[in-house]
């Protein structure tokens, strides 16, 4: 899962259909590479990507913790962007 | 220290043997204070025949697991349970179980409340609602995170 | 209207098929909330061995009636019963049971509570308690009462 | 159960076995006659009953609701003394 220098990005419900994608393994170009840094470099991957990127309602976790800032990150961590959550 | 469990499952529940199960034979217990959520036939106005439900594997069980420490740190608790269904549901199926034990009442009920306001907006689930005129992703309901805002 | 029901017995009762019953074949239901009493095996330091729950035929079921009565007009409920044991119980006993069904789950919280604060300072119960010193009637909380004037 | 010019009287738990008395028939002895009269004559039954009487706990039912005032009693009625309750 993990890859040495990857980061794996998960998506979830509108998210994972809007894209038709579970996750993506994407490579960590250098040291210090913030999470507002990988959401530029993923709407860079097309349309649909930057829209959801530009979300409003787009909920972010790093190692699944919600997060409001904008961390660096880790190789080996697991990054998830999921609308609002509508459980119980 | 309470005793606190998780459990993300797609197969159904019988909330009477959960009961069972979170008293155990304990005969410290004074009160046991359970919600039940179901499965709603109309939401909005439309007839849902089938409710999907997805959530992250993982994440989901540390959010609820803290939100039962965090209400065992503020209350007097004996034992915390909850269980959440995932996948294809129907109107009428339970989809949510909360049991709480404890000595008195009020730390109780206090606790199963706080638990399913912080479930509903903290624990990664998605609900997508299949009616007549196809499906649609349900979005969060306001009222929820005023509820969650007021612990 | 809410469907209202209150029952006295000595028998014991089963909380999961009490919410069976409850929910019925209901798929408007959101949520159920229920409370469940105990027998405590100690209750001020002392073992308890056997309680004995007397009552007032008649005036019981009327109060616990008017009071869901009272919690249906305050919330919008679709059912509510409360069943309560009298005669000889043991510790881990079930002794009394709350169940209110709602499509949405802060009104069958409110009114599980509510019926409980007022069945506990209202209903014409009374507890006696075996011990190994003796018998004693038990005396009101005052925490009890307290619960009560928040209504 | 309720003879004509009577109310009938019952006593529950604490007091109930104080008295070693369910119930018990009581004349009026006039129209008008209100429950803290009635409270006076049972009084006079004994010293326990004076007892009972004077309890600061002691609450008060007429026809199954419990009563804060002095109301008047009229045949047929139900009074019942009890201390608080202690259910659930």
């Amino acid at each position: 899962m993990s890859e040495r220098g990857h980061v794996q990005v998960r998506f979830f419900a509108r998210f994972r259909e809007l894209l038709d994608c579970d996750a993506v393994s994407v490579a960590l170009p250098e040291e210090g590479f913030h999470l507002s840094q990988l959401m530029t470099a993923l709407a860079e991957k097309g349309e649909l990507w930057a829209q959801v990127m530009s979300e409003e309602n787009l909920i972010r976790a790093v190692n699944q913790t919600v997060v409001n800032d904008d961390p660096p990150l880790t190789p080996g961590d697991e990054v998830a962007f999921f609308p609002p959550v509508t459980g119980g | 220290m309470a005793d606190l469990d998780v459990v993300i499952q797609t197969a159904a529940f019988d909330p009477g043997e959960l009961q069972q199960q979170l008293i155990g034979q304990s005969t410290d217990i004074g009160g046991v204070v359970t919600f039940t959520g179901y499965v709603r036939n109309a939401n909005e106005g439309d007839e849902v025949s089938v409710l999907q439900l997805e959530h992250y594997p993982g994440m989901t069980e540390r959010v609820i697991q803290e939100t039962l420490e965090n209400a065992a740190q503020r209350w007097p608790l004996l034992a915390a349970q909850v269980v959440h269904r995932v996948g294809e549901l129907v109107p009428g199926d339970p989809i949510v179980w909360v049991g709480i034990s404890a000595k008195h009442r009020a730390a109780a009920y206090a606790a199963c409340e706080f638990a399913m306001d912080f479930l509903k907006t903290e624990a990664p689930f998605w609900k997508k609602e299949r009616t007549a005129d196809g499906e649609r992703w349900l979005d969060q309901r306001s009222v929820d995170t005023e509820r969650t805002a007021r612990w």
